[in-house]
């Protein structure tokens, strides 16, 4: 279909690409696995001629007898959306708000092919329905802010294989959605190569994932392919380095003894939840939504507690209320007896007792802020900074592995990785009991989080805490945790030891969670177990 | 233009007349309070470098302390609007959707909806002219701008973790808008404060144009303008001379903001690469 | 949609309510009396006060607020003290130079600042983006008055093209009438032409950065195409913002213009009622204008729901 | 250089002729509030209406002297307290109705009414009875002889209006003058057409109009442009060396009855002392004030009195610019606070304001500008006497009798100056008044009352072709009937 030819990028001067020769046959579902930063999605753009403002393209890549990168812009406008479909990772923005959803999809249609609108709109209307919005649920005229994310990735593929192109190239397609609706996208698009005979370029960084939909594999690194060919043999084989490394860090268990004792720490009595929603008109009573319906369970002291959920279940609501940052609207939250209510004026004994690490390593600390402030910035409830300060915190960064001269310097000389210790740091500088991790390790590369985990493990171990793991990823929270909570629309569906709830499900929900979750086939890493 | 280039280009132009207004403090080639008819409407020579004016006074001279004047005026009106603005939308943002919030900015749709320049004839007419008054009219009008721009911003960094985090380390409202939001708002403001001062030069200019803003003896660039006017004809220089000297100060106030986001906002300069 | 304007609407008036009472009472506190003012040096001291009487000036203040509020909403905005005219009249009169010197300005600065607009966009980085930078730099730092002066210097009375001001009437028909505004239309429009074209810019600027020009261009569309179908409606409504608080703006910003076209404008009159303590009109005037502009902002509101779905359907 | 292409483009673009010879369009910087001269005090009114619209039983002439109007005759009783008017006949108003005795009833009783808003109101207060003997003939008591009676009924506060339609005098006003009102555009222009049964003889004009145009740059424009005729009062002195050389326009120099002075608060300390008083008027360089502010128009005066009136008398040397005498009278009064000095609009006030204030730093005295509006000029400082220095121009005719009023504004309490007034009042024999007259001025010059600085110019530019027009200024008018083109 595309044979990619040392195909050789710089954008301002910085080497992207180097050397790339890949090629893409017709009919097949080709992968391209690699870590962020590995140049996968510049490929992609590479081939559609739709490099970013000031980079440079050498090398060639054949499309039947041309060279793409060296046709001129009206042939590529020709050839984009006809006979060559992308679609993007974040379909919360990839869909234009003020037009309606046929009018997308139709547009492609009336682009390329000079059809009446009547017709394109017909067109838009199979096609539509074709990957699952069929149009007396999902008429032509709504808008992309009335759809799921999901459904506005449908929309994208429904738009990108309009004209039934010859490739289609899915840049990270799933990775900004939930893992049920991953699963139908992935169907979707192995659907559409087996039934329309479209060949399909899948860029991911979920090892999983590409091990269940791609007849062929290339592995990058730095802008290089270290390794590729047919999967199954090279998930057996795994000749490169770099490639044994990922495979490892993507399927890693951190060595933890469970210690959990049998003193309850933090106890969720029946709590409530509702937000009001936008009043209809200026005097209508606004409505109420009930987020976390009822919900109780006990967090032991040492024990890792997991609570896995989809976006939209209410599982980050239910950690605010845990936080003390919002009010209940019933039943009641205690840490080590002492009930939690919302607002500053809650005792500062309690907060001490309980931290926080949050998911967006560039979200969690004020940029103007030395680093040594950000992490003492707990002892605020110690009323009043320790005369020992600035040892404690040289302590407690040395306990995450980062050196104590990073004390003087800003955040953005960190990676995400040094981050999310430093805000490990932060968390145990005032000796809390427990730490709410929530989705604290979702933003990092397979390799580093595997990483913070084994540093989490021991950490745990040496301080006795407590951990509330919060995450929509199921392997992790089945690698990391004693005892795991399944959340679904505002209740625990299923709880249970995290092994006997992984091996045998009880709940449907969460028969359905785990099954659509990806994993690599057990035989395929017979040889090497890590 | 590089950023760079905008920023030092405008810099330079408004530093020019910064030191033109110090300077004026110590020295002017003349008395600007001194007339002496004789020499009126002088054309430019050595000792008068730009001419005089009707009442044979020194042109150059009259521009220095005419600098001093708008700068003082454009200034405290911005430090109105920032005192005033910057914590009452610091305020409206940290209670967002209260009481508060809805009175805040329910006040500033009110104020924008006046017309600026009536309500500050309206002013000095009930207090008097002066520069002082037009310091409070400008100001007035840049209360609500302060406090629009430090509101949403403000809005958008409380969502960010860190925040978060500081609520969790038990901080109130107060303090995490002093601590947290003030220091990452202040790049927003320095640019915002930049074109509020340079709008205040004009707006000083407009007012003493129609003899509200500073009182005789003070020189003023907009009174130079108007009683310059009638003689437009006869000599053009007298009129054209305060024209530049307010165009090429908010020329050099704008380029010099527009210099300043493009380096302290990251994102710009990201969409500009 | 109909909810959504209903209660933008009872805001608004609220708005309104408060902006009465403010105006009413900084006027009231302006020191001179009109009465002493009409009759001039060697008045009676009993001939002011019979004159105080019959302007109506001695009542207490709340009854006078509610009679001139009431007034207001009957369309009764009083009658002015120095010109014996009902004041409804004489705005009515005014309004005629004032909205269509307005909408001029507004359309001259529109049709500059939207191509120019596009062309900085469309080639940012390029030389001509930093020459149409500069020019508009330039645009917003001239004050406007003295740009008049120049225009009225060298095209009426050098080159004779235009009258050097006044104003015709529109019974001579409209060319002559828009003649007379074509001056203080270019004073008026030439910084708002530059406002307006860098909001322009920016709007496209960021619009243009957005995921969905990306995917529109992976559909195939070229770069015009992008721009035209999918970037120019989503940069309109910064831009819907700023030509709204222009408008506003020139209706009742142009005070000085209309002073040395001595166009008999909206402007004028507030001015001139100032100076000559004619409080009534003073009141009715800002009242007016500040109506105005609410309306103006509301229209513009209505205008995002328009353009803008997701607004629609928000109740 | 400049001068010249303007001047060369300006003479070949006025070539067009003038077609409508019998119209012509005057400028004036202030609009009327109102068309009734009797109901208000502003200037404006009387420049569009005296004489045009309205008449009085007597009226000025070009150069101030009374002359008859309505009444063609009038006799006076010996003791000076009866006037009985013969009127002329045939007068009607421009509404058809006749003008009769009555209607001067109407007019003079309406004036000295209890609620009357008649500016002038001390005009009639003399008057007792007003009785119209026959429709020709109004015999007028006085309580006390006034020499000056038919001096008062030539203002413009006193012209005769009809019952019937004085309801709407203030904006569609009827009388019985050669011009009858045709049309008011607010804030632009008023149109005033011929009347054409007119009772004494026609005007050359079929039309005038009257345009408003109060910023002296655009003035000067409309003037060079050609939109306006002439300018009776033109705003801008600076820019008439331009009109002098240019053939096309002439300008009009004469004086109005207007004296220009530095007014002093006599009872405010410190300047109830006469030193300091003397020493103000020493400290101040008239030539200067008058070249700098009014570019050279203006003749200097001694005291409150207009110079081209016959019984003037030059005591410009009582107070010669001396500044070494200034200093030695400051040093001799001591330590002087700031002085406020309040100023309204004029120019002459805004600019001379200027010019004094730098004078009298000189001489060690300071000074403290607030410019006022019109209407906090005569709150504050006119009423309320809550001020030190103003400048102000009287322009109302021979009123050297206010210096007799301990309550005006610059509070002057001289009983020796308020006999001389007194029985100025009374007198009628003309070489009795000039010598009162004469005594008047100097006792008020040698008490430094005010600084009197300049008798305030009237200039005027006009189209070169156009005659008729009034030199001087003896009342604020602008008096049409005589106006023609010679072409």
């Amino acid at each position: 279909m595309i044979r990619l030819e040392n195909l050789s990028v710089t954008i301002h001067g910085a080497e992207i690409l180097s050397a790339v020769s890949l090629d893409i046959a017709p009919g097949k579902v080709t992968g391209l696995v690699g870590e962020s930063g590995s140049g996968k999605s510049i490929t992609a753009l590479a081939m559609m001629g739709l490099l970013p403002h000031g980079s440079t393209a050498s090398g060639h890549a054949w499309l039947d007898e041309g060279d793409v990168l060296a046709k001129p812009e009206r042939e590529m406008c020709a050839l984009r959306g006809n006979r060559v479909g992308m679609i993007f990772q974040e379909p919360m923005t990839a869909l234009n708000p003020l037009k309606t959803i046929g009018d997308q999809v139709a547009e492609t249609l009336m682009i390329h092919r000079r059809t009446t609108r009547r017709e394109a709109m017909e067109i838009a209307r199979q096609r539509l329905a074709r990957v699952g919005l069929p149009a007396d649920r999902f008429p032509l005229n709504r808008y992309p802010h009335e759809l799921s994310g999901g459904q506005r990735q449908r929309v994208c593929i429904a738009m990108a294989v309009a004209l039934n192109p010859e490739l289609l190239i899915a840049d990270e397609p799933t990775t900004a959605l939930d893992v049920t609706t991953q699963a139908q996208i992935l169907d979707l698009l192995q659907g559409l190569v087996a039934e329309e005979g479209m060949s399909l370029l899948l860029i991911t960084h979920d090892l999983a994932v590409v091990s269940g939909m791609a007849d062929h594999v290339a592995v990058m690194q730095a802008g290089r392919i270290v390794e590729q060919g047919p999967t199954e043999t090279l998930f057996r084989t795994m000749a490169h380095p770099y490639t044994r490394k990922l495979f490892a860090a993507s399927s890693h268990q951190p060595a933890r003894m469970p210690q959990a004792e049998d003193t309850a720490l933090l106890c969720v009595d029946r709590a409530v939840r509702d937000y009001a929603t936008a009043r209809i008109g200026l005097f209508g009573k606004p409505g109420r939504f009930r987020a976390v319906n009822g919900v109780s369970f006990t967090l032991h002291r040492g024990e890792s507690l997991g609570l896995v959920g989809e976006s939209g279940c209410g599982k980050s609501t239910l950690t605010r209320a845990i936080l003390g940052l919002d009010p209940l609207q019933g039943g009641a939250i205690r840490l080590g007896g002492q009930e939690i209510h919302a607002g500053p004026h809650l005792d500062a004994s309690i907060r001490r007792r309980m931290q926080v690490v949050f998911q967006d390593p560039y979200g969690s600390f004020n940029p103007r802020w030395r680093v040594e402030r950000l992490v003492a910035e707990p002892f605020h409830l110690s009323d009043g900074r320790p005369a020992d300060m600035r040892d404690r915190v040289a302590r407690a960064l040395d306990d995450v592995g980062i050196e104590p001269g990073a004390m003087d310097r800003y955040i953005h000389e960190f990676s995400g990785g040094q981050r999310q210790r430093i805000a490990i740091a932060r968390a145990l500088i005032t000796n809390p009991e427990l730490i709410v991790l929530d989705e604290a390790v979702s933003a990092l590369d397979v390799r580093v989080r595997a990483q913070i985990l084994d540093l989490l493990a021991r950490l745990q171990e040496a301080h006795g805490l407590a951990y509330l793991f919060i995450s929509h990823d199921l392997s992790v929270v089945r690698s990391v945790t004693d005892r795991v909570m399944v959340m679904k629309s505002g209740e625990i569906v299923e709880e249970g030891p995290t092994e006997t709830v992984f091996a045998a499900p009880s709940h449907d929900y969460t028969k359905a969670l785990i099954a659509a979750t990806p994993t690599i086939p057990a035989d395929w890493q017979g040889e090497q177990h890590a | 233009m590089r950023p760079g280039a905008q920023l030092w280009i405008g810099a330079g132009l408004s530093a020019v007349f910064l030191l033109a207004a110090l300077l004026s403090f110590a020295w002017t080639p003349h008395d600007v309070t001194a007339l002496n008819i004789a020499d009126k409407l002088k054309p430019m020579s050595a000792t008068y470098p730009l001419g005089t004016d009707h009442f044979g006074r020194d042109i150059l001279s009259m521009l220095m302390v005419g600098a001093r004047t708008s700068i003082a005026v454009a200034l405290v009106a911005v430090g109105i609007g920032v005192g005033l603005g910057v914590p009452l939308g610091l305020l409206a943002a940290a209670n967002r959707g209260s009481l508060l919030d809805e009175v805040v900015m329910r006040g500033n749709d009110l104020i924008f909806a006046f017309p600026s320049l009536v309500i500050a004839i309206l002013i000095t007419a009930v207090f008097g002219p002066s520069a002082l008054n037009a310091i409070l009219a400008i100001g007035i009008f840049n209360v609500p701008v302060f406090a629009r721009v430090t509101r949403g911003s403000a809005l958008s960094l409380w969502t960010l973790d860190y925040v978060l985090a500081a609520r969790v380390a038990g901080k109130g409202r107060l303090r995490i808008s002093v601590e947290h939001i003030l220091p990452n708002i202040t790049n927003l403001l320095i640019v915002q404060g930049t074109i509020q001062f340079s709008l205040g030069i004009l707006a000083e200019a407009a007012l003493s144009y129609v003899g509200l803003g500073a009182q005789p003896p003070t020189p003023s660039w907009g009174r130079m303008l108007a009683e310059a006017q009638t003689m437009i004809y006869t000599n053009p220089a007298l009129a054209i001379l305060p024209g530049l000297a307010i165009v090429a100060m908010v020329l050099g106030l704008n380029l010099m903001g527009d210099g300043l986001r493009d380096l302290l906002d990251p994102r710009v300069r990201r969409a500009r690469g | 949609m109909l909810r959504y304007a209903l209660s933008r609407a009872v805001s608004l008036g609220l708005s309104l309510l408060v902006a009465s009472v403010v105006i009413f009472a900084v006027i009231e506190v302006i020191p001179g009396d009109p009465a002493a003012y009409m009759l001039g040096m060697n008045a009676t001291p009993d001939a002011v006060a019979a004159l105080r009487e019959q302007l109506g000036l001695n009542g207490t203040l709340v009854s006078r607020y509610l009679s001139w509020a009431g007034g207001m909403l009957t369309g009764d905005f009083g009658v002015s003290y120095t010109y014996k005219v009902p004041v409804a009249d004489l705005v009515a009169q005014r309004l005629w130079i004032s909205l269509p010197l307005a909408l001029y300005a507004l359309a001259l600065s529109t049709l500059i600042a939207f191509p120019v607009g596009l062309l900085a966009a469309a080639r940012r980085g390029g030389v001509t983006d930093y020459g149409i930078m500069g020019t508009t730099q330039l645009g917003i730092a001239v004050p406007n008055f003295w740009f008049a002066m120049l225009l009225v210097l060298v095209f009426a009375v050098n080159l004779r093209w235009f009258s050097a001001g006044g104003f015709p009437g529109w019974q001579g028909g409209l060319l002559p009438g828009l003649k007379a505004l074509t001056l203080p239309a270019v004073a008026l429009a030439l910084p708002q032409a530059s406002i307006l074209a860098r909001v322009m810019r920016s709007a496209l600027i960021e619009t243009l950065g957005q995921d969905y020009i990306r995917t529109a261009r992976a559909k195939g569309l070229s770069r015009r195409q992008a721009v035209l179908r999918h970037a120019l409606r989503n940069a309109l409504i910064p831009v819907l913002t700023i030509i709204g608080l222009q408008f506003s703006f020139l209706l009742a910003g142009a005070i000085i213009i209309e002073n040395v076209f001595f166009l008999p404008g909206l402007g004028r009159l507030v001015f001139q009622a100032i100076t000559q303590r004619d409080l009534i009109v003073v009141e009715s005037l800002v009242m007016l204008l500040v109506f105005a502009v609410i309306v103006v902002t509301f229209l513009v509101d209505l205008a995002y729901a328009a353009v803008d779905p997701r607004l629609r359907r928000r109740t | 250089m400049k001068q010249l292409t303007l001047a060369a483009v300006l003479a070949l673009t006025a070539g067009i002729a003038h077609a409508q010879q019998d119209t012509i369009t005057l400028g004036m910087v202030l609009e009327p509030p109102n068309l009734d001269p009797t109901g208000g005090a502003a200037a404006a009114i009387d420049e569009v209406v005296y004489a045009n619209v309205f008449e009085g039983l007597t009226r000025f002439g070009p150069d101030g002297a009374v002359q008859p109007a309505l009444a063609h005759s009038w006799d006076v009783s010996e003791d000076g307290t009866v006037y009985t008017f013969n009127l002329n006949e045939g007068v009607t108003f421009h509404d058809g109705t006749a003008m009769e005795a009555d209607d001067v009833v109407f007019s003079l009783d309406r004036a000295r009414a209890e609620d009357s808003t008649n500016a002038q109101k001390a005009l009639f207060a003399g008057i007792e009875s007003v009785e119209a003997v026959d429709p020709l003939t109004v015999r007028v008591t006085l309580a006390e002889p006034n020499g000056n009676f038919p001096f008062n009924m030539a203002w413009g506060d006193a012209v005769i209006v009809a019952p019937e339609s004085i309801e709407t005098a203030a904006t569609e006003p009827v009388g019985t003058g050669p011009f009858s009102f045709s049309e008011w555009v607010q804030g632009d222009r008023v149109t005033l057409t011929r009347f054409p049964d007119y009772w004494g003889e026609a005007p050359a004009l079929a039309e005038a109009t009257f345009k408003f145009i109060s910023d002296p740059n655009a003035a000067f424009a409309a003037m060079m442009a050609g939109d306006v005729d002439a300018f009776p009062n033109f705003p801008a002195p600076e820019t008439l060396a331009q009109f002098q050389a240019d053939s096309r326009f002439k300008v009009i120099v004469g004086s109005t009855e207007g004296e220009t002075i530095l007014a002093m608060n006599n009872v405010e300390p410190p300047l109830d002392d006469i030193r300091l008083r003397k020493a103000i008027s020493h400290a101040i360089n008239r030539q200067d004030i008058i070249d700098g502010a009014m570019f050279g128009f203006g003749t200097p005066i001694g005291s409150h009195f207009a110079p081209h009136n016959p019984d003037y008398v030059d005591l410009t040397g009582l107070s010669g610019h001396d500044p070494e005498v200034a200093k030695a009278l400051v040093a001799e009064v001591g330590e002087v606070r700031p002085l406020r000095l309040m100023l309204p609009p004029p120019t002459y006030a805004r600019r001379g304001g200027e010019i004094i204030a730098a004078q009298l730093r000189e001489v060690g005295i300071e000074t403290e500008i607030t410019n006022l509006e019109w209407a906090q000029w005569l709150e504050q400082v006119f009423t309320g006497k809550d001020f030190d220095l103003t400048i102000v121009s009287h322009t109302e005719p021979a009123d050297i009798n206010i210096y007799a009023r301990p309550d005006y504004y610059f509070q002057y309490d001289n009983p020796e100056f308020q006999e001389v007034i007194a029985e100025l009042g009374v007198t009628a024999d003309p070489d009795r008044r000039s010598e009162l007259n004469k005594a008047a001025q100097k006792m008020i010059a040698e008490d430094y009352v005010n600084a009197y600085l300049f008798q305030l110019a009237k200039t005027g530019v006009a189209d070169a072709r156009i005659e008729g027009l009034w030199e001087n200024a003896p009342t604020q008018a602008n008096d049409l009937t005589a106006v023609r083109w010679t072409e």
